[in-house]
């Protein structure tokens, strides 16, 4: 009896076996397929999937590492120094070495902690935090897992990050440690509904929570040139903007760092955690952003598909590629540019602006799809309705979030 | 062996895993814990008769399944609320000490 | 541009969301209800000058739009707005006048706490009033009716927290409830009769020709044709609204209400919605005449109550000493002007007075609320005096008014409106009586108007509020010089052609010969009344507040009834008031005597068997239950012993019981 | 079949394990793996939804409020130990779950099935979705409402602000004990 597991490990594959309109397009694939036939066939199946990881762990892998390196130029730039500029050719080099010192350094476990699970929790971040990338569609062709309910796939997935912070927070033994975690899980949670929330639309529309099929859904061009992409929509462009918020938070990129201020609290749930564990949770805090990225090109920035028609010739892993970029170097220069929101501003930002924001984009998108199939005029009125919709309870709700707050006051300064 | 009787073995070792452990421990969280369990071994027999039973209706089991999660979701949420309100009551969460209704 | 009668909803519907935002609205937010009831209203008048020029593309048509509003059974009620030059006229008139009354009031009710409030009332009213018009249903008519009979209440209540303004605020609306009953008896029976309310519905509605041949084929009671006794019973509404004798005692006292709503409501809007209501079912109100032999016509009646009104309303006008007063009767009289024109026959002339009046008693009213704002809420006029250089706009403007009501020749439109009433009472065949009224009130109106004029603007200031009046803002004065100069302007309606009277009614020949004898007597009776006027009051201007009027000390007796407006409120507390008391003392005595003896009797019937009761329980039943509860006692508290309290043994005894169940089962099953 | 044995394994050592712990902590992780082991089982059953759905809402959000609950109710860093049950309970407990999988493995084995499909049934996201707006869609609004409920009730059950009606409480000195100060909307740093 086969298992069906292996059927549903099996089954994505087939899709890539369809040939692709240019060489280019199908280069990867070719590449693997020539690599694979050098073992003998029982193996095969196991090398196809060992080959796969491998490409996604070193395209990874080697993109984390010269993320940090970009992240730390631009902010460089950002604050008017020149950033690291001395390993290797413009300090290209210093990834490596933050690795090597990273791998040399002595881990220190705290005496009382739990030995066990102060060892489990980096792993798991990482771990998970690599898992996600399987269903991310990176191309025409190439999507490591293609599953049926792979949105779900994704968010299940990401929930391990909540479960190895906690892990690394109690683990430690340290009242501040605990405490910074569990200021972190209720901010992980806090802004995992509005994430959530702004999938929901696209799901809705495109019928499918198949990643593939979302960004196929997302094809077409009006005039060959605007494309069919849901951020060039009023509710797609509201949820992407959710979707970025959320995702800041999500990954407790600035200005949502609060969980790990570093220039006050002491890297918080990470405070007993050094040398090589610290670089493994680092590394997993740039591979979310990296997935969460990813799935946001996939849901509202269409995916691989090309900004143009007459852009088609280039390869739709390079259209993916500059997404991914583009998008990454947004948040770098957000977290240049923003200041840090303090815990209370953050998850008052959550639970009375972004979800109920969220919850009527739902709405909107509801009402775009219905106006939409009613067609002729209801197509065209659609668009201020659906504007209208966006904006407004943004006014709405955005002027009552400051309500109430005063200016920060101390009480025992003067 | 059917498989079908396989899996509904399992569920019957996991629902007696449960029982024990809500019948045997004190916390109360435990209590909750041994009959989330319990709850998954249920859904664990829905899966099993929607996959191998006979002629199954296309869709019936995984939508109970669905079902069962989110009262099994809504439980444990309102459950550990009541064990924390139990808690600031009687600074502990022995089940045994709670067995009074007078607040 | 063309207005499609599809769109007709709109101009009602703009001020009733005008109204519901002012009904949001907090307190504090004077300038969105102000604004957003100023913005429908203007609104509104810009879609009524579009509907006017669709309508006047083909003056005979009436353009209708009907539609289902529910179904019972096989039956459906039909509702739909109807677009007419009538309508288009009303809607212009009633939009425009509107306009400047909210903005006039966002001046006057500066200072009033309510501010919001008001503006919600107004721009209700004027969404009913609007509905009124565009209604081509009888039923959607009565429903805008008493809604508009609603907003008035709460208008002339406005000020609840005075005594007088609620009284009047209840008097208005039960005094016009009266009316409205013969209305709703009529409505039934409309539909009782034809199975429709639509006015015009292709040829069948209950104005086209097909079913009033059929209405006045059929007769009731006294040999009255249905139409005669439907228009009549409708006609009852419109007494009531329109303040007609013998129902108009409620306006008068509706003046207690902030003066704007004086003159929209019961000056230029409500109560021409009476009139407009006659007008509009005129071929109805007409149908009579076709029968030779009918015992009474409709527009008889309707002739004699509007002429009784008119010189009756002119008479007590004469005798009053407060400024709004002395506007209301004459607003009374003037109603009762437009309900004999009506009944002679020339519903064209009641509409272009109604026109014109609306505008110069607008202004009027408006002008009297800028005298009273300033000063300070002093409404009897012997007590005010020598504002004329004091507010010259105010004075000029309330003089074009003045000159208008009483029919100044030529350059005013109040004179080409009443020519047209004259002349149409003139030509009346039955009787004569009525233009002898007519040119009765025409005297009257010139001589009390300029006793007001006369008394509030010239002679020395008999107050220390009006020594230190002065003139009122620009949001107050502005709508003076607007309906001057639209009083002045609407002449133009009339002459040099009758263009009003060929766009309203087409297809009558409009030859209506111009005696010239009668236009020189009524412009001499003018001149007379102005005269005898200026005579008495301008020659000696009263000196203090507390002399006695010129007409008072030569003939007390007559004057004094005059003030008392000829005692019909005495009247009717006396008749219909001593009625009501005596009917209703009588089922309390019954209720107290006849049903309560019978509660009484009964009460006393159960206590007793309460004591019989008693002694059976205490000695027979008691006992029993006692060793009852004792045994269930005992049960309980062994059953209690099994309660602990302790999840962990109810959940073992569950399991321990469930193990029983499925081994009896698959032993039971094996078996 | 092999994989279906290691989940069997897989699912019913760690929850013994799980329950058997006397670290609330580990307890509650360690039965994240039992939750881990159950939607394996589901995703080899092929109900691939129902796995995931499984992992998000057990792993992701039980399991954390298990945690919260956890650390709610202990008063210092070592009260994550529970105090071990009487022996006289546990062989009572034990002998009842015994019982209970002894009666249910007999009915299960003695009772003959009929013979079911050999192969999934084919069911994707899309039908399910189907399914449960269309005739399911009563039983959706209805956890929709329970849910809604339930996360009112919860929050209404564990949230610490008491009511302040000074009157009614005969002992000014109770209101203070136990109490987080109140908050007030600005922070005071």
């Amino acid at each position: 009896m086969t298992s069906p597991a292996l059927s549903l490990f099996n089954a994505p594959f087939a899709a890539l076996a369809i040939p692709g309109p240019t060489f280019l397009e199908r280069a990867p694939l070719e590449l693997r397929d020539w690599f694979v036939h050098l073992f003998p066939a029982p193996a095969q199946w196991l090398v196809h999937h060992l080959i796969t990881i491998v490409a996604v762990l070193a395209v990874f892998g080697l993109f984390f590492a010269f993320l940090t390196i970009a992240e730390r130029k631009l902010l460089g730039r950002l604050q008017n120094r020149l950033g690291p500029n001395r390993t290797g050719p413009f300090g290209f080099m210093q990834p490596f070495a933050d690795a090597i010192k990273a791998l040399t350094k002595e881990d220190v476990v705290p005496a009382a902690a739990d030995k066990l699970l102060h060892f489990l929790a980096p792993v798991i971040v990482c771990s998970f935090a690599l898992m996600t990338f399987a269903v991310l569609p990176f191309g025409r062709h190439l999507i490591p897992l293609e599953l049926d309910a792979a949105v779900l796939y994704f968010f299940a997935a990401g929930a391990a990050t909540e479960l190895a912070i906690f892990m690394a927070g109690w683990s430690s033994r340290n009242k501040y440690s605990l405490l910074a975690a569990m200021r972190a899980l209720a901010q992980l949670i806090s802004y995992e509904l509005p994430l959530l929330l702004t999938v929901v639309p696209v799901v809705m529309l495109t019928g499918t929570l198949s990643t593939q099929n979302i960004v196929l859904a997302q094809g077409g061009w009006w005039h060959g040139v605007i494309p069919h992409w849901h951020v060039f929509t009023p509710w797609g462009f509201a949820g992407f903007l959710i979707f970025l918020v959320a995702a800041l938070a999500e990954t407790n990129r600035s200005p949502f760092d609060s969980p790990e201020a570093e220039s006050e609290l002491i890297a918080g749930h990470l405070t007993e955690y050094s040398g090589f564990k610290y670089a493994l949770f680092f590394m997993a805090e740039y591979f979310g952003m990296t997935a969460l990225c990813g799935l946001g090109v996939t849901l509202f920035l269409g995916g691989w598909q090309a900004p143009s028609v007459y852009l088609q010739f280039i390869p739709s892993y390079v259209w993916f590629g500059l997404k991914l970029i583009a998008m990454i170097l947004l948040l770098i220069w957000i977290r240049g540019t923003l200041l840090r929101l303090r815990i209370d501003q953050l998850m008052r930002l959550s639970w009375k602006l972004l979800v109920p924001l969220a919850l009527i984009n739902l709405l909107n998108a509801a009402f775009w799809f219905q106006a939409g199939e009613l067609g002729g005029a209801f197509a065209i009125a659609r668009w201020p309705v659906s504007i209208g919709l966006a904006v407004l309870p943004f006014i709405a709700f955005g002027r009552r979030l400051g309500r109430g707050l005063g200016p920060r006051t101390y009480r025992y300064a003067p | 062996m059917n498989p079908l009787q396989i899996c509904l073995l399992i569920s019957c070792g996991l629902f007696a895993i449960g029982l024990t452990a809500a019948l045997a421990r004190s916390n109360s969280i435990l209590v909750l814990l041994g009959i989330e369990l319990m709850l998954n071994a249920a859904n664990l027999n829905f899966i099993a008769f929607w996959r191998f039973g006979p002629s199954p209706a296309p869709a019936s089991g995984v939508i109970f399944v669905l079902f069962s999660l989110a009262i099994a979701a809504a439980e444990a949420a309102v459950g550990l609320a009541l064990v924390i309100a139990v808690y600031r009551h009687q600074k502990n969460i022995r089940l045994k000490e709670a067995s009074r209704l007078k607040g | 541009m063309s207005f499609s009668v599809q769109l007709l909803w709109l101009i009602p519907a703009l001020p009733l969301a005008a109204a519901a935002i002012g009904a949001l609205t907090p307190r504090g937010g004077r300038t969105l209800a102000a604004g957003a009831a100023i913005a429908a209203m203007l609104g509104s008048f810009v879609l009524s000058c579009l509907a006017l020029r669709t309508a006047l593309v083909d003056p005979s048509a009436h353009l209708t739009h009907n539609f289902t509003w529910f179904a019972f059974g096989s039956e459906a009620l039909q509702l739909g707005w109807l677009l007419d030059p009538l309508t288009a006229f009303m809607c212009v008139m009633v939009t425009f006048v509107g306009s400047l009354i909210f903005i006039f009031s966002t001046g006057y009710m500066k200072e009033d706490a309510n501010f919001t409030r008001f503006f919600c009332f107004l721009s209700l009213f004027a969404a009913a009033m609007l509905g009124i018009l565009v209604a081509n249903s009888l039923l959607l008519v009565f429903v805008s009716w008493e809604l508009v009979g609603l907003a008035s209440y709460l208008l002339i209540g406005f000020w609840f927290h005075k005594p007088e303004a609620a009284a009047a605020a209840k008097k208005a609306f039960i005094t016009t409830r009266i009316g409205d009953l013969g209305f709703l008896l009529g409505l039934l029976w409309l539909y009782h009769a034809t199975g429709s309310l639509l006015f015009y519905d292709n040829g069948a509605g209950v104005l086209e020709a097909d079913t009033l041949s059929l209405l006045i084929t059929e007769t009731t009671l006294g040999g009255l044709a249905v139409s005669t006794a439907i228009g009549l019973l409708i006609f009852c509404g419109a007494i009531g609204k329109s303040g007609q004798f013998p129902l108009h005692v409620w306006l008068p006292d509706a003046m207690e209400g902030p003066t704007p709503v004086s003159a929209l409501i019961h000056a230029a809007t409500m109560v021409a919605a009476g009139v407009f209501l006659i007008a509009r079912i005129y071929p109805l109100m007409s149908a009579d005449l076709a029968l030779p032999e009918a015992p009474v016509n409709a527009l008889t009646i309707v002739t004699a109550i509007g002429a009784i009104t008119a010189l009756m309303g002119a008479c007590i006008a004469v005798a009053q000493n407060d400024l709004k007063r002395v506007l209301a009767f004459s607003t009374v009289s003037q109603l009762g002007y437009m309900m004999l024109a009506l009944g002679v026959g020339s519903w064209v002339a009641a509409i272009f007075h109604l026109l014109t009046h609306a505008f110069f008693k607008a202004l009027l009213f408006l002008g009297a609320g800028s005298v009273i704002h300033a000063a300070h809420h002093e409404q009897d006029i012997r007590r005010l005096g020598g504002l004329a250089p004091k507010m010259k706009l105010t004075f000029a403007t309330f003089a074009i008014g003045m000159m208008a009501l009483a029919g100044v020749p030529f350059l005013f439109s109040g004179f080409w409106s009443k020519e047209a009433i004259l002349h149409a009472a003139h030509a009346w065949p039955v009787s004569q009586l009525p233009l002898a009224f007519g040119l009765t009130a025409v005297v009257l109106t010139a001589f009390y108007m300029t006793r007001l004029v006369a008394e509030v603007f010239f002679g020395q200031p008999r107050s220390h509020a009006a020594e230190h009046a002065h003139e009122s803002s620009a949001t107050m004065t502005v709508p003076l010089v607007l309906l001057a100069v639209a009083t002045i302007a609407l002449s133009l309606l009339a002459w040099p052609t009758p263009w009003l009277a060929q766009k309203l009614d087409p297809l009558a020949h409009t030859e209506a010969a111009h005696g010239h004898g009668l236009m020189i007597l009524s412009i001499a009776l003018v001149g007379v009344g102005l005269g005898l006027g200026a005579w008495i009051y301008l020659r000696k201007p009263r000196t203090s507040a507390d002399a006695a009027d010129p007409l008072e000390s030569a003939a007390p007796s007559a004057f004094d009834a005059l003030a008392r407006r000829l005692g019909f409120d005495e009247l009717y507390a006396a008749t219909f008031g001593r009625l009501f008391f005596a009917l209703a003392k009588l089922a309390d005595a019954f209720d107290r005597l006849v049903w309560g003896g019978v509660v009484r009797a009964v009460a006393a019937l159960g206590r007793w068997i309460g004591v019989v009761n008693q002694e059976a329980e205490d000695n027979v039943l008691n006992a029993g239950f006692d060793s009852g509860s004792e045994t269930l006692r005992t049960g309980g508290r062994a059953y209690s012993a099994t309660q602990t309290g302790d999840a962990h043994g109810y959940l073992l005894t569950m399991a321990v019981a469930f193990v029983l169940l499925v081994l009896v089962l698959v032993i039971g099953g094996a078996r | 079949m092999l994989s279906l044995s290691l989940i069997a394994a897989l699912i019913l050592t760690s929850a013994a394990v799980a329950l058997s712990l006397r670290n609330l902590i580990h307890s509650a992780l360690v039965l994240i793996v039992t939750w881990l082991g159950v939607s394996a089982f589901y995703l080899w059953a092929g109900a691939e939804f129902v796995g995931f759905a499984q992992i998000l809402l057990y792993v992701g959000a039980i399991s954390m409020v298990v945690l919260f609950a956890v650390l709610l109710t202990r008063r210092s860093m070592d009260e994550a130990r529970v105090q071990p049950s009487s022996l006289r309970r546990v062989i009572a407990a034990v002998l009842a779950g015994g019982a209970l999988a002894g009666v249910l493995a007999g009915a299960v084995l003695s009772t003959r099935f009929l013979p079911g499909a050999g192969r999934p049934p084919e069911i994707n996201v899309r039908q399910i979705g189907l399914q449960l707006m269309g005739p399911h869609a009563a039983s959706l609004l209805l956890v929709g409402v329970l849910l809604t409920v339930a996360l009112i009730g919860a929050t209404v059950i564990a949230s610490s602000f008491e009511r302040d009606d000074v009157s009614s409480d005969p002992d000014p000195r109770a209101r203070s004990r136990g109490r987080l100060p109140s908050n007030s909307g600005d922070s005071h740093v």
